[in-house]
């Protein structure tokens, strides 16, 4: 055939969640310019960091720009209005960067309820889920010394409903593992103020903070935390403070902050494209944008890895049915990891959909000249990943 | 029957009295005329009967009922129509338009229904050669006459006129009389405002004075022009 | 050579034409009445001449130039100040306030001073520090004219000082006119009250339907005169 | 000779006969029209109803309300819980929507009406922040997250199996045509609404209040009643088409569905720079708001950039929008209300 | 002792408020200008400051001074040739073009600093706080109350001390009868409007270093400065503070129940403040 074949990609590039797309560009030209890359056209479409708009440029997409493959990236925001839309379209999709829970549980009608929960026929989605969050959590936390009384902000969105779950987020686990949590109710983002929160963990003598609060919320919270006297031990804080520039932010007081890490430049993966090593890319795009790496760049560069993957295998990109089949089969060793639909890790209901990427925890150490590194310090799940050092106390 | 009646209405705007204690009947088919030196409140007690203002105190009766906290909307389909010394006509609809909404929802009737009164109407105020103009196009003279047809078209019981003869020519002044004289003939009770006296006096059986929102004279025309206090305060205009 | 004037002033309320070239003229010194029924656009005429209505450029000249281009506070600046119909005073200033904000566009050395307009209207002095709002209306209408004074202005304008109030009040009102003369101001007064208007003036403007139909020294106008030209009856 | 009254002129009898020819042409486009197509139409469409309900409310009505989306969000969510907790049938929970606007309009109203011009429009937009936390909080939809309808549901709604067999389509597309046609049916009876109650003496006293309400009532008008038709109806509608945007879109959250920039600013950018107080203003303005969308969409804040001065330099020199302007050049009106009296006296000298 | 905190926190949540809602309410109150531009305004004020911090190394107090005088230009010339022009009995052109004006701002912002969130370089005194009794006050929020009451005295010193302020009284009651004063309104409102941008950048200040900001947040924090102008009353700066306080106090108390209530609070009592008082709690007599 000589046409080349189309790939949809969806991502928030303006808006409050640009920050995830800041790299879009520079993969995209890189994947153009590999060698599988060379038979694809890409057609790139701007959420606006908006769910309406995530899902008519989806539909754009679909129908006028007739697409073969969604490709879709960043919040739950983003991937479910997309996937959905291509659900309904009967086009295949891929997502990344949210976690599984907020994607697959926030696309059922009803969440509550999950014996109405059905599998996708034409969606799949690859990243880590709650589960993963909650053990590198524990075991970043077991590393300290501390009264196990954990304090937690969870806002009114996707991640943090997820998050908050009863059933499926943090609770039920945290519970199991001797920790006691003080989850204060679900505040709306983009909040003012705090104390409520922080008065609550105070007088649950919390010494851990954990959350998935956006940006602007942990800043306000983190720094009423100080200026009201609120100093945990450790803070494991999902989602703000996933780029360097929001930990710059907090000026000092970012210090061992700590994070989930999904990706980063010392990961021991290699592009099934490019045959880079993470190393590579991350110093790649540093080179390219002058801007430091950030982790949905090995992601993003994951999904078209998928994507030529995918289409490598399939007779007629056309055929939607054959496409997702192809999909289901995947066996790829990408850049952030072994991706492959086989349930592993998954509960029975999301295993037709979702394939699951490693895990680990970082902590933001300050640099002697200003600004942040993110060190790895906990692979206890995935000891492949080599760590930086270990668990250090938050400074009070 | 008594058409209006108002006991003891008082209303201020701030500091200053408009209306002070005002008390008086009108007897159904009567003609009254109202005059008064400018700022005496003769307009502010036509607010007050039409509803358009609500008065401080006292209670304001139409036709035996007491309508003081009837809104202005109701108290025209009850009867009352009024003309606005200042025109306040619908600028952006026609002449008959504004005469349509007068009609259509003053007697609670379809355009149809309405259609031949309303054209009759501005026959009558000689408007009908201006009825597909809009009403924000028209003269002043026009707009006076506008404001009388709108208050007919609504074939009220009880006619109130602000100032509506000022500026017309002898000739244009007679026609109004004729006009008036006739709706008066029909049985409507009218209270007219108005400072052409002797088109007031020709057409009005009583006449009610008011200085600084009081009723200081109230009985027969040529009595009320000829005593003293009424020669002092409003004809003090006289060179 | 007049000190202000107007030529074929016209005035427009959207499509409504309220003026239909209107000629008057003030000397220096002079006091010019303008009589006319309601409606008859005494006010617009003010307005226009204040430069709160646009006109014509070369419509309005004052002191040989044109000023119909002006904006009402370039006008002002010039010497033309006006007291409005309805006095208008500012609801959120006190008495004294108001009074001071006169001098906002124009700040002289002339006669008038906060000083001197106690002096006129003793009683404002006593009430300066209440809102303006406050006051009986005729005390009202001293503060819109002394606060047309602060500025010491060559032209005033006077729109229906006696509106509303009572005659003794008026009296009191009308017995400060001889002293902003004195003190050099050029005077239009608009006035429904004619009697009044012809004791003061020097000469009378009568208008009908936004036209003058009438004009002389008050001696010349005779009563029917006036009462054709007010009421148009009897054309 | 006696005298009669019409409406109609020349060109408004033309636009009647070309009109018509153009809603034919509307309800058989699926036949020949691309997907693309229909769903732009349906785009256009919908946002025509917003506009056209925005115009009667403010544009008739003098309420300028910013918190519309209040409406669009409660119609959204009433559909949701229809079809998830009921298990209704999308097609038929529309109307629901349309009540369930209807149902918060009422207290929306008896607060809204003690205010008046900026603390009207300030008070809507606060009441409408406030059911969106309410709906926020209802976890059962999804809370914050939001919740998309149920596949069966989509699939096995009314009418979509006759259409795919009647237009030989894929079930998708199938949706797509039936949302078409119900927008169109919604647009059209809009429209046909508006202009049908313009026309009669509410639609005069709604003109009369809005030139001079005083006066209107000393008529016999019944102003506060005439806002209360106004809100309600425009909250009805509203609602309908709240219902119907996310019977399409299949995905809410009230994020999405009570944004205010998409359901009430980008409508009274739609209103204004078509023409305000006009039945053609808005179908104007919907189309320019299309074309933008289309053209500039890829350019992402260069497109919301272009837009935000567009309103700016609009409103700055052409007030009453792109109708305002060409009917004040040339006369035309397609939505002609005015009465014309002609006959008797007139007959001779017709002005 | 939690409920004393957390009404003193209300109160210094207030002050911020307050903050956001002084220029608006000059804005609003002199000239009934609805400025749905206002929020997006604050946050360029902070991108303002954060250029003069990074480019001069200045310290935030300091650049504030310079970036005061430059955002009262931005006012006035803001005011003199585009909003002075949508004046009038309708509502509708103001908010259409300071609509308009908020998302090409938001989006020129965007265009020129990216979505990444934002902040003003912190020092100690960020998270400094001091003990009063058995309560933790943060020193940034006292600074940031303390800032609020200054402005709204400085205000009113201004408006109810100067030439200047009678003219800003005088031309609210009545731009034309203003005008015979000699006043130009035009100037007038464009001067309100460079102060109201003044006190915006004092505002931007206290945003900066709360908290992140980013080009998208305005609009968020533009309601609540609109219900602390309604709620303390048209024109009512110290009405404003109260408002500002009133809003606070709600949110921090209904958080406290629930932080599911915590904005939703904050709304509800604007609801029941106006369903009591449409005009607000200190309206002016004459509106
Ligand atoms: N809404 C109002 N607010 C304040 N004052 C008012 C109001 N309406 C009227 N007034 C004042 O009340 C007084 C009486 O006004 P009104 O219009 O009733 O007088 P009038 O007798 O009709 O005078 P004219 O002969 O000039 O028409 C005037 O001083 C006027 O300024
Ligand atoms: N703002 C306005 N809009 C429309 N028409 C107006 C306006 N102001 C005045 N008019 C009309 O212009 C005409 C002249 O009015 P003007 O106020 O100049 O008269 P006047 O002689 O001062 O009357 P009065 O004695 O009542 O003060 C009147 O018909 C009036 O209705
Ligand atoms: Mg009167
Ligand atoms: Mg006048």
């Amino acid at each position: 055939q000589g046409a080349k074949i189309r790939l949809g990609y969806v991502s928030p590039q303006s808006g409050p969640l640009a920050a995830f797309s800041e790299a879009d560009q520079f993969i995209i030209d890189g994947f153009l310019a590999s060698d599988a890359g060379s038979n694809f056209e890409v057609i790139v479409k701007d959420s606006q960091s908006n769910p309406n708009r995530a899902a008519e440029v989806a539909k754009e997409l679909i129908i006028d720009d007739e697409i073969d493959m969604m490709l879709v990236a960043s919040t739950p925001e983003t991937t479910n209005p997309v996937a959905t839309t291509c659900e309904a379209e009967e086009i295949p999709v891929i997502s990344t960067v949210a976690p599984w829970q907020p994607y697959f549980i926030g696309q059922q009608g009803n969440p509550g309820d999950p014996g109405s929960w059905q599998p996708f026929d034409f969606s799949f989605h690859f990243f880590w889920g709650l589960e993963d969050v909650i053990s590198v959590f524990t075991a970043m936390w077991n590393q300290l010394d501390t009264n196990k009384s954990v304090g937690a902000i969870f806002p009114n969105d996707g991640d943090g409903n997820a998050w908050g779950d009863p059933v499926v987020g943090f609770p039920p686990v945290l519970d199991a593992q001797g920790y006691t949590l003080t989850d204060t109710g679900r505040y709306q983002n983009l909040t003012d103020d705090f104390s409520a929160q922080i008065n609550a963990f105070k007088a649950a003598n919390c010494e851990i903070v954990t959350g998935v609060p956006i940006p602007p919320d942990f800043t306000t919270f983190w720094t009423q935390a100080k200026q009201q006297g609120f100093n945990p031990k450790a803070a494991s804080i999902g989602k703000a403070i996933l780029f360097p520039q929001a930990v710059e932010a907090l000026g000092d007081q970012g210090h061992n902050l700590s994070s989930e890490v999904w990706w980063s430049p010392s990961h021991p993966f290699a592009s099934s494209l490019t045959g880079q090593s993470a190393g590579d890319l991350a110093a790649g795009y540093e080179a390219a944008t002058g801007k430091q790496w950030t982790q949905p760049i090995g992601f993003v560069h994951a999904l078209f890895e998928m994507a030529a993957n995918v289409m490598g295998r399939v007779e007629d990109s056309r055929d939607p049915d054959e496409v997702t089949a192809a999909i289901a089969a995947t066996q790829l060793s990408s850049i952030v990891g072994r991706i492959a639909f086989d349930g592993a890790g998954l509960p029975p209901f999301a295993t037709q959909n979702v394939a699951k990427t490693p895990l680990v925890g970082g902590q933001w150490r300050l640099k002697d000249g200003g600004g942040y590194d993110l060190v790895i310090v906990d692979n206890s799940v995935h000891p492949d990943i080599p760590t930086g050092g270990s668990m250090e106390e938050i400074p009070s | 029957m008594t058409m209006l009646a108002l006991k003891n209405v008082s209303k201020s705007f701030g500091a200053l009295t408009v209306t002070d204690d005002a008390s008086f009947e009108v007897p159904e088919g009567q003609a009254l005329g109202i005059i008064g030196p400018n700022g005496a409140g003769k307009s502010t007690l036509f607010n007050l009967i039409t509803g358009n203002l609500r008065p401080d105190e006292g209670s304001i009766h139409f036709q035996e009922r007491d309508v003081t906290k009837v809104s202005a909307m109701e108290r025209c389909l009850t009867g009352i129509g009024r003309s606005f010394q200042i025109p306040q006509p619908f600028e952006k609809l026609t002449v008959y338009e504004n005469l349509l909404v007068a009609a259509t929802h003053g007697r609670n009737l379809s355009e149809r229904d309405v259609r031949d009164d309303c054209a009759e109407v501005l026959e009558r105020t000689e408007l009908i050669k201006r009825a597909n103009t809009p009403a924000g196009q028209l003269s002043l003279l026009e707009r006076k006459r506008l404001e009388l047809s709108r208050a007919m078209a609504t074939q009220p019981k009880l006619l109130l006129l602000d100032e509506i003869a000022g500026g017309l020519t002898e000739g244009e002044c007679q026609a109004l009389i004729r006009t008036i004289k006739d709706i008066h003939a029909q049985g409507v009770t009218i209270i007219w405002i108005e400072h052409v006296l002797h088109a007031l006096t020709s057409v009005v059986e009583r006449l009610l004075v008011l200085d600084f929102g009081k009723v200081i004279g109230l009985g027969d025309p040529d009595e009320i022009m000829a005593s003293k206090e009424v020669q002092e305060i409003y004809l003090g205009i006289e060179v | 050579m007049a000190l202000l004037q107007t030529q074929n002033l016209t005035a427009h309320y959207g499509d409504f034409q309220a003026l239909f070239g209107v000629d008057i003229e003030l000397g220096k010194a002079e006091t010019v009445a303008i009589i006319g029924a309601n409606g008859a656009g005494k006010t617009t005429l003010m307005r226009s001449i204040a430069g709160v209505l646009q006109n014509d450029p070369r419509a309005v000249s004052f002191d040989n130039k044109n000023i119909g281009a002006l904006a009402a506070d370039e006008i002002m600046a010039q010497g033309v100040a006006m007291v409005p119909e309805g006095r208008k005073l500012f609801p959120s200033l006190t008495v004294e306030e108001n009074l001071l904000i006169g001098t906002y566009g124009r700040k002289t050395d002339g006669h008038w001073n906060l000083k001197t307009v106690y002096d006129l209207f003793p009683i404002l002095a006593e009430r300066r520090h209440n809102p303006g709002t406050a006051l009986s209306g005729g005390q009202q209408q001293m503060v819109a004219i002394g606060r047309a004074l602060m500025s010491n202005p060559r032209v005033l304008l006077c729109d229906e000082i006696s509106l509303g109030l009572a005659p003794v009040v008026i009296k009191d009102i009308y017995k400060a006119i001889p002293q902003i003369k004195a003190a050099g101001a050029s005077m239009i007064v608009v006035e429904q009250d004619i009697a009044q208007a012809m004791a003061v003036a020097d000469r009378v403007y009568c208008m009908m339907e936004g036209r003058v139909t009438l004009s002389g020294t008050p001696d010349s106008l005779s009563r029917d005169d006036i009462h054709n030209a007010y009421f148009g009856a009897n054309h | 000779m006696a005298y009669t009254v019409t409406t109609q002129t020349p060109a408004s009898r033309i636009a009647t006969i070309l009109g018509a020819i153009l809603v034919v042409v509307l309800i058989v486009l699926p036949f020949f029209a691309g997907r693309g197509t229909i769903q732009d139409m349906f785009f256009i469409l919908t946002m025509l109803v917003l506009a056209q309900f925005w115009n009667l409310l403010a544009g008739y009505g003098g309420l300028v309300s910013i918190g519309q989306q209040a409406f669009v969000g409660m119609g959204a969510y009433a559909l949701f819980g229809a079809v998830i907790l009921l298990g209704l049938d999308p097609v038929p929970s529309i109307l629901l929507a349309g009540v369930a606007a209807l149902v918060i309009a009422v207290p929306t109203a008896f607060f809204a009406f003690r205010l008046n011009g900026a603390y009207f429009a300030i008070g809507t937009w606060v009441i409408a922040e406030v059911v969106r936390l309410l709906v926020a909080q209802w976890k059962t939809l999804g809370g914050g997250t939001g919740t998309s309808l149920p596949r069966d549901a989509t699939r096995d709604m009314w009418f979509v199996e006759g259409i795919e067999e009647m237009l030989g389509v894929r079930s998708a597309a199938a949706r797509d045509i039936l949302a078409y046609w119900l927008a169109l049916a919604l647009a059209l009876a809009t429209i046909g609404g508006i202009y049908w109650l313009l026309r009669t003496r509410r639609g005069l006293a709604l003109a009369a209040v809005r030139d001079n309400t005083e006066a209107a009532k000393s008529v016999g008008v019944d102003a506060a009643r005439m806002k209360w038709t106004v809100f309600l109806t425009s909250a009805f509608g509203t609602g309908l088409a709240g219902g119907l945007i996310y019977m399409q879109k299949a995905r809410i959250s009230p994020d999405a569905a009570f944004s205010v920039t998409d359901w009430t600013a980008y409508v009274i950018f739609i209103v204004v720079i078509g023409g305000i107080g006009t039945i053609e203003g808005p179908i104007i303005g919907v189309l320019v708001f299309f074309a933008l969308q289309a053209l500039l969409a890829d350019f992402g804040s260069w497109y919301l950039m272009t837009l935000g001065v567009l309103a700016i330099v609009i409103m700055l020199i052409a007030p009453r929008g792109l109708w305002g302007l060409l009917s004040e050049r040339t006369g035309l009106h397609l939505f002609p209300i005015r009465r014309r009296l002609s006959g008797g006296q007139l007959t001779t000298s017709e002005e | 002792m939690i409920w004393v905190d957390t009404i003193i926190q209300g109160i210094l949540l207030g002050g911020l408020y307050a903050l956001f809602a002084a220029g608006l309410s000059l804005v609003f109150g002199i000239m009934r200008l609805v400025n749905l531009a206002h929020g997006d305004l604050i946050v360029m004020g902070a991108y303002l400051m954060l250029v003069l911090v990074t480019l001069l190394g200045l310290s935030p107090f300091l650049a504030v001074f310079i970036a005061m005088p430059l955002m009262f230009v931005l006012g006035w010339v803001l005011q003199k040739f585009l909003l002075n022009r949508t004046l009038g009995d309708d509502i509708l052109p103001p908010l259409l073009v300071t609509f308009g004006l908020s998302i090409a701002l938001q989006n020129a912002l965007l265009e020129g600093f990216s979505a990444d969130s934002q902040r003003l370089p912190t020092n100690a005194l960020t998270t400094a706080s001091v003990d009063v009794g058995p309560i933790t006050l943060g020193v940034m929020p006292l600074l940031t109350f303390a800032s609020a009451v200054l402005v709204i005295i400085g205000l009113n010193q201004l408006f109810y001390r100067t030439e200047l302020g009678r003219a800003f009284r005088a031309t609210s009651d009545d731009a034309t009868t203003a005008s015979l004063m000699g006043i130009k309104p035009a100037n007038i409102f464009a001067t309100a409007t460079g102060i109201a941008l003044v006190i915006v950048t004092i505002a931007a200040l206290y945003l900066g270093l709360r908290a992140n900001f980013d080009p998208n947040i305005g609009p968020a924090r533009l309601i609540y400065a609109f219900e602390a102008v309604i709620i303390g009353g048209l024109g009512s700066l110290w009405g404003t503070l109260l408002g500002g306080i009133i809003i606070g106090v709600a949110q921090t108390v209904g958080a406290a129940v629930n932080p599911e209530w915590q904005i939703l609070a904050g709304h509800v009592a604007f609801l029941v403040v106006l369903l009591v008082r449409p005009r607000g709690l200190f309206p002016r007599a004459n509106d």
